[in-house]
């Protein structure tokens, strides 16, 4: 058993009680120690994490590479959004909606897209989010043009059990996201370690050859643009109660951007690598905002350095670092199969 | 939709030679920098992010090298822009050739975001403009009835004469030959004994010399500011995309295609313009991935 | 800036339980004990293509608070601002404007990001219950539309519908002198752009029917060529054309307009044009153009706005702008809150300023009052004038008298159905 | 009666007829070579069987049903394993997840995503059982890149024999071994073919091994069947010998 490949299984059978056990502590964190950053920022890492992750369901674990992501993040904004503004639908079933919305939008799109191969797939979900962005922009009676969703997102106070809880309060909205996103992260974990999730990365590795076993490459490929495009509508939704609307910024190309970035810097192997790049990005963009407004100049060099000395996500324990030299695969003994094949002649 | 207007346009010779001398300016100066991006990544296999900054430091350079007479500033700032672009690609790049795509977008975008605050540093925050040198300050040259500044004369023959020269330095010269080869099989063109570092170094200058071309050509009648080169960046995309990736030619094509659509589009469909744009490269990447001529790389 | 406990919240927390424990009531809470000083919260845009957006406006309420601290302060206690570059992201504008008031403790918060993060910052400011002073986006829907309204928010920003009537009726006297009935716009494709022209063009049409729009352009915000547009507009031949065009994009449109000799045919009325960043970048600023005014020294034409300017000019080597003075004129309202108020607890500020006058360079008549109504500034001075190529680029405006001014407005609010 | 009963297949690429109306049939329990120089058309035909590659004409009855125009899915699914010339395996998962895929492919058990791969007992003992047979049990957890080449392309035919294939499709099993290795596989080869009862169709280049192991042979040459028939005929067939030597040697 080579060293990587053992620990790159270790991360993948324990990641969920890493994270479990990181959602415990950053749960009871605000209640007996209240730190402003983790009702701040903590919310914003959990929304993108969970952007990021959806992503990386397709990116890490299908080997499809979109840009255009953001169409489903900002159909999840702005449904529960135009949902909760327009209609008496409650929290739950917005949450539900949106998240429903986002995967219906995604199958539209992903039937079309998944057609095509790599740099083309990319090039084809960036044109369609763009389309989606144009559509916002000018469907104003509904989503309210270029100026977004305002007006802000009216959350009831919710009943659970004696208490009446106040979902717009910093420390509710905080642990809502939370349980929301350990939710996710739980679901997805039981997803790509399912028979679906295994022939996805049997996709990723070789989508011909899975066509030769009798599943469809094309087919399981839409599945999972599907998939993650439902987790992205959750984040999305998760998004508009954050800031309060839905606005176009959630659907426009930057925003695609954003995870691919965060499961490059946080590792594409695990669930927990995109949750951990988000926390990266944005907490250092936190940070470095309160210093200087030359943050790009910081965190670009910061990521300059990243790309080139480190070479791989870091949760990506195991994982081949690309040489920067095309050294050539060292030729492998045979293990088992032909030698033993000769002796049992 | 304002199907009137585009068929009244489309009658008079004045709007058609006019919309069409619009579409030729803002063609030219996308495919100057399409044509950039398109070479990269057609030879080297890099999707250069940082490919908008080059547009911006080559008008910024432009700017400050005015004191100069105009053709040897526009030819120094484009030269120094690819000079830029050799250090790049000798200092960063040449160690992601062999990293997965994904790497080379997370490096070219951290680019993006350097470049933009060191040009907010040594040109200050706010848009500077440069206006037009003095020798085109004069009124417009009349084709028919429709005026075409003097200006946009200069950009059209100096943008037709830089693509005519692309054209016969990778047709006609070894060099251009090599860079073809090296973009159909680069493992087969180091087996034939040429140094694919030294030509790959060739290749982003080429490529960051017309990035800085565009730039210096736009920024006498675009305002200057630090993140300019993201919009183009985009638009660029979108040229390499429905040309053919890799294609010079096809960068050509779909750059006009480009700065038809912009022009008659305005016309016709005033408020759709700017998903008009996606539309076309959805149609396209969806009927002929490899691009309006079909030249693009089989991928 | 480390985040929890710091010394300040020790200092307020400890005197106000001394307070509570030994004196009850009697002594009025924390306020004579803590030397703290007063802290406003600045949520701007510091990076990017609008940089100046956060730059210029930070020094405006930078000037302002200096003033106030040379002169002792407010209720004895020094005046302090910090800042922190959203970067032009919705939910950074959110994030940094819930840390400065839960974790900075802030007493008031300036939103001076642009629009769409405005109205994100204003749910911070109705959830977290602060006072919060607009003082960059000029839509008219953020404090006319009642739905949209919160009880915290004020603006101290000029608004599009205000400019648009003066415009308007200025454009309309124009017009009528020299038989200007053919208008052209070419306007940024976004709310803004549409808003302001669509409210100049119903105050023209008020003052003066005859006029028709032959044509519209609208480009995309930070459209890098316009040669498409300008084209098309020549072969319209209008006689006018009106533009909401702002900074960098403003500047590319007036240097291709050139280009194709459009000004010398077609009268030019750019509402943002007379700002002297703009005015800066223009190599050679066209003669006889009619611009609104952002920010002038001389509009309006008095010693306070003039030394005003001479001051600022001195501070920072250059003359201020638009934002500048906005953020100016909104520390003004809140420092006369908190001494009119005696304290810095929001429901005492939001009684001070609703319907709050205070003395401001930018005032009519030296003064400048925030509306009860919609809780935004009026009776600030707006000036239209043609321009020269050199200082004081814009001599002579003429304005309108805020009573018309408010008279159309009520006009246009109840075709809104927003009265 | 034929397991598989080809009709006047052809194939044409623009002009170039790469398989030129191609008839026979294979009986069930052959173990039977097709040969004839490179070019010739046999990974070509092996792709239109499959329907990986539309057919231009001809039909393919397989086990008494008419195939012609079933999806390659259906086509795998009614029991037709292949395996490639170049080991096509998924390098970055392990050796026993690569055949799991295969089994849980094969038994459309992936329509269910919230059944857990590692809890599929029944497929995995599937998985290791096939692997096995294939002496590769050894290397379960291992990385499916990290296998020697020989090793690779006996995986690749594990994952045609976890679809329990009726008829094996293998398309050069002995590519790029050495004379050693290569009996070897062949020997295993047909020993799993005696055990499991399958009908197997390989292309082979190497005679020595063709004429030893096979019990049927048929030689393609310019996309056209020249000859059929057991080994001693073949060897002794003029067409067969102008095919391999060319034309107009003799």
């Amino acid at each position: 058993m080579t060293h990587s490949t053992a620990l790159r299984s270790i991360v993948r059978r324990t990641e969920v009680t890493w994270g479990l056990v990181a959602a415990a502590v950053a749960a009871v964190l605000p209640l007996i120690y209240p730190s402003t950053f983790l009702l701040n920022v903590g919310p914003q890492i959990l929304v993108m994490g969970v952007f990021a992750m959806s992503l990386n369901l397709m990116l890490g674990y299908t080997g499809m590479v979109s840009f255009g992501h953001a169409a489903y993040f900002g159909m999840g904004a702005y449904t529960l959004g135009i949902l909760m503004q327009k209609t008496a639908v409650g929290l739950a079933a917005s949450l539900v909606l949106a998240v429903a919305g986002a995967a219906l939008l995604a199958l539209v799109i992903g039937f079309f897209c998944v057609r095509l191969g790599t740099i083309y797939f990319s090039m084809l979900t960036l044109a369609f989010a763009q389309i989606v962005y144009t559509v916002v922009i000018r469907a104003t009676p509904l989503t309210g043009g270029d100026q977004g969703l305002i007006g802000g997102i009216p959350v009831p106070p919710v009943r659970l059990g004696p208490w009446t809880v106040a979902l717009r309060s910093p420390l509710a909205f905080y642990e809502l996201t939370l349980s929301l996103t350990v939710a996710a992260f739980l679901l997805a974990k039981v997803l790509v370690d399912s028979r679906w999730g295994l022939l996805l990365r049997a996709v990723r590795d070789n989508g011909d050859r899975v066509e030769f076993l009798g599943a469809s490459a094309r087919g399981l490929r839409l599945s999972a643009f599907v998939a993650a495009g439902g987790f992205a509508g959750l984040a999305g939704a998760l998004m508009a109660l954050y800031v309060g609307g839905a606005y176009p910024d959630f659907v426009y190309w930057t925003k695609s951007a954003e995870p691919i970035f965060m499961v490059l810097i946080g590792g594409m192997h695990t669930l927990l690598g995109p949750l951990v790049g988000a926390a990266v990005l944005v907490g250092l963009t936190a940070v470095i905002t309160q210093y200087t407004s030359l943050w790009g100049l910081v965190l670009g060099a910061i990521l300059v350095a990243f790309t080139l000395f480190l070479k791989v996500g870091l949760l990506d324990f195991g994982a081949e670092r690309w040489r920067s030299r095309a050294a050539a695969a060292p030729g492998n003994p045979p293990v088992g199969g032909v030698a033993r094949a000769r002796e049992a002649k | 939709m304002d199907l009137g207007a585009f068929a009244q346009c489309v009658s008079s010779t004045l709007c058609v030679v006019s919309q069409l001398t619009s579409a030729l300016i803002t063609g030219l100066i996308l495919f100057l920098v399409a044509s950039g991006l398109s070479l990269v990544f057609g030879v080297m296999g890099i999707l250069n992010f940082a490919h908008g900054s080059l547009y911006m430091l080559g008008a910024y350079l432009s700017f400050s090298l005015l004191r100069l007479n105009f053709g040897v500033a526009t030819v120094a700032a484009a030269l120094g822009v690819a000079v830029i672009g050799l250090l790049l690609e000798r200092v960063f790049i040449r160690h992601v050739y062999r990293a997965p795509l994904l790497y080379q977008l997370l490096l070219t975008y951290a680019f993006i975001l350097v470049l933009d605050d060191v040009a907010k540093l040594i040109w200050g925050y706010d848009f500077v403009s440069m206006g037009v040198p003095d020798a085109f300050r004069r009124p417009p040259i009349f084709i028919g009835r429709a005026p075409v500044p003097a200006y946009y004369m200069f950009i059209i023959v100096v943008g037709v004469v830089v693509a005519v020269g692309l054209w016969l330095l990778l047709t006609r010269t070894r060099f251009g030959r090599i860079i073809r080869a090296a973009a159909d099989n680069p493992t087969m063109v180091a087996a034939l004994g040429v140094n694919v570092a030294a030509v790959s170094a060739g290749v982003f200058v080429l490529g960051s010399f017309l990035a800085g071309l565009g730039g210096v050509l736009a920024a006498p009648v675009r305002s200057i500011f630090p993140g300019m080169g993201f919009s183009i960046l985009v638009e660029s995309f979108i040229v390499v995309v429905i040309g053919g990736l890799g294609s010079v030619a096809g960068a050509f094509v779909g750059a006009l295609l480009i700065g038809f659509v912009r022009a008659f589009g305005s016309v016709a469909f005033p408020a759709l313009e700017e998903g008009l744009v996606f539309m076309l490269m959805a149609a396209v990447l969806l009927t002929r991935p490899r691009g309006v001529l079909g030249v693009g790389k089989e991928l | 800036m480390d985040n929890g406990m710091n010394r300040r919240q020790f200092l307020t927390a400890a005197g106000a339980a001394a307070a509570g424990a030994t004196l009850g009531p009697l002594v009025p809470g924390p306020r004579a004990y803590s030397a703290e000083p007063i802290v406003v919260g600045f949520v701007s845009i510091f990076s990017g293509r609008v940089a100046s957006l956060g730059e210029t406006g930070y020094r405006g309420l930078e000037f302002a608070i200096d003033e106030i601290n040379a002169k002792g302060g407010l209720l004895g206690r020094q005046l302090k601002a910090i800042k922190q570059d959203s970067a032009g992201k919705i939910e950074d504008a959110v994030r940094v404007a819930r840390d400065f008031v839960t974790r900075d403790k802030v007493d008031l918060l300036m939103d001076h990001s642009s629009s769409r993060e405005a109205f994100a910052v204003r749910e911070v400011s109705r959830d977290l219950k602060k006072v919060t002073m607009v003082t960059a986006s000029e839509t008219t829907e953020l404090t006319a539309d009642p739905k949209a309204r919160t009880p915290y928010t004020f603006r101290a920003a000029r608004q599009t519908l205000h400019d648009g009537i003066v415009g308007g009726i200025y454009a309309a006297g124009v017009s009528k002198a020299k038989g200007m009935t053919k208008w052209y716009s070419a306007s940024p494709d976004y709310a803004y752009g549409r808003a302001s022209t669509e409210e100049f063009f119903a105050s023209l049409k008020a003052s003066f029917p005859e006029m028709q729009i032959v044509g519209q352009a609208w480009p995309k915000l930070f459209e890098p060529d316009y040669t498409a547009f300008l084209t098309k507009m020549l072969q319209d031949r209008p006689n006018a054309c009106y533009s909401a065009l702002w900074a960098g994009d403003l500047v590319t449109f007036v240097e291709q307009g050139g280009l194709y000799g459009l000004f010398d045919q077609i009268a030019f009325f750019g509402i943002n044009l007379a700002d002297y960043t703009i005015l800066k970048a223009l190599k050679k600023v066209p003669a006889g153009m009619h611009s609104g005014s952002r920010y002038l020294t001389n509009v309006p034409d008095t010693s306070a706005n003039k030394s005003f300017g001479e001051r600022y000019e001195k501070k920072y080597k250059e003359l201020p702008t638009n934002w500048s003075q906005e953020c100016y004129t909104g520390m003004q309202f809140l420092a006369e809150a908190v001494r009119k108020a005696g304290s810095t607890k929001s429901d005492d500020l939001v009684k001070a300023l609703e319907g709050l006058t205070v003395k401001a360079p930018w005032g009519v008549d030296g003064t400048v009052t925030l509306r009860k109504r919609d809780h935004t500034i009026v009776n600030y001075a707006i000036g239209w004038g043609q321009t020269q190529p050199q200082a004081p680029w814009v001599p002579k405006t003429s304005s309108v008298p805020w009573d018309k001014i408010l008279a159309q407005e009520e006009a246009y609010l109840k075709s809104k159905g927003w009265v | 009666m034929a397991l598989l009963d080809v009709r006047g297949l052809s194939k044409a690429f623009g002009a170039f007829q790469a398989v030129h109306h191609v008839s026979f049939a294979v009986e069930a329990g052959e173990f039977s070579a097709l040969i004839g120089p490179n070019g010739a058309g046999k990974t070509t035909l092996f792709n239109l069987l499959t329907g990986h590659v539309p057919k231009t004409a001809g039909r393919v009855i397989f086990d008494g049903a008419d195939i012609t125009h079933r999806s390659p899915h259906d086509v795998v699914h009614l029991g037709i394993g292949r395996a490639f010339q170049r080991a096509n395996v998924f390098p970055a998962m392990t050796v026993l997840d690569n055949v799991h895929a295969a089994v849980v492919a094969h038994e459309r058990a992936h329509r269910d995503p919230l059944r857990a791969a590692r809890r599929d007992a029944a497929g995995r003992a599937r998985a290791l059982e096939v692997l096995e047979w294939v002496h590769l049990e050894g290397a379960a957890e291992l990385p499916a890149g990290s296998l020697s080449h020989g090793d690779q392309k006996l995986l690749d035919i594990a994952l045609a024999l976890a679809l329990r294939p009726k008829l094996l499709l293998l398309d050069e099993p002995t590519a790029g071994m050495h004379p050693e290795e290569r009996r070897a596989t062949m020997a295993l080869v047909k020993r799993l073919w005696r055990d499991l009862g399958m009908t197997v169709v390989f292309v082979e280049h190497d005679m020595d091994i063709v004429f030893t192991v096979a019990d049927t042979i048929r030689v393609l040459h310019h996309g056209e069947l020249v000859a059929e028939g057991p080994p001693a005929a073949i060897s002794t067939n003029q067409l067969v010998i102008e095919a391999y030597l060319g034309e107009g040697v003799l």
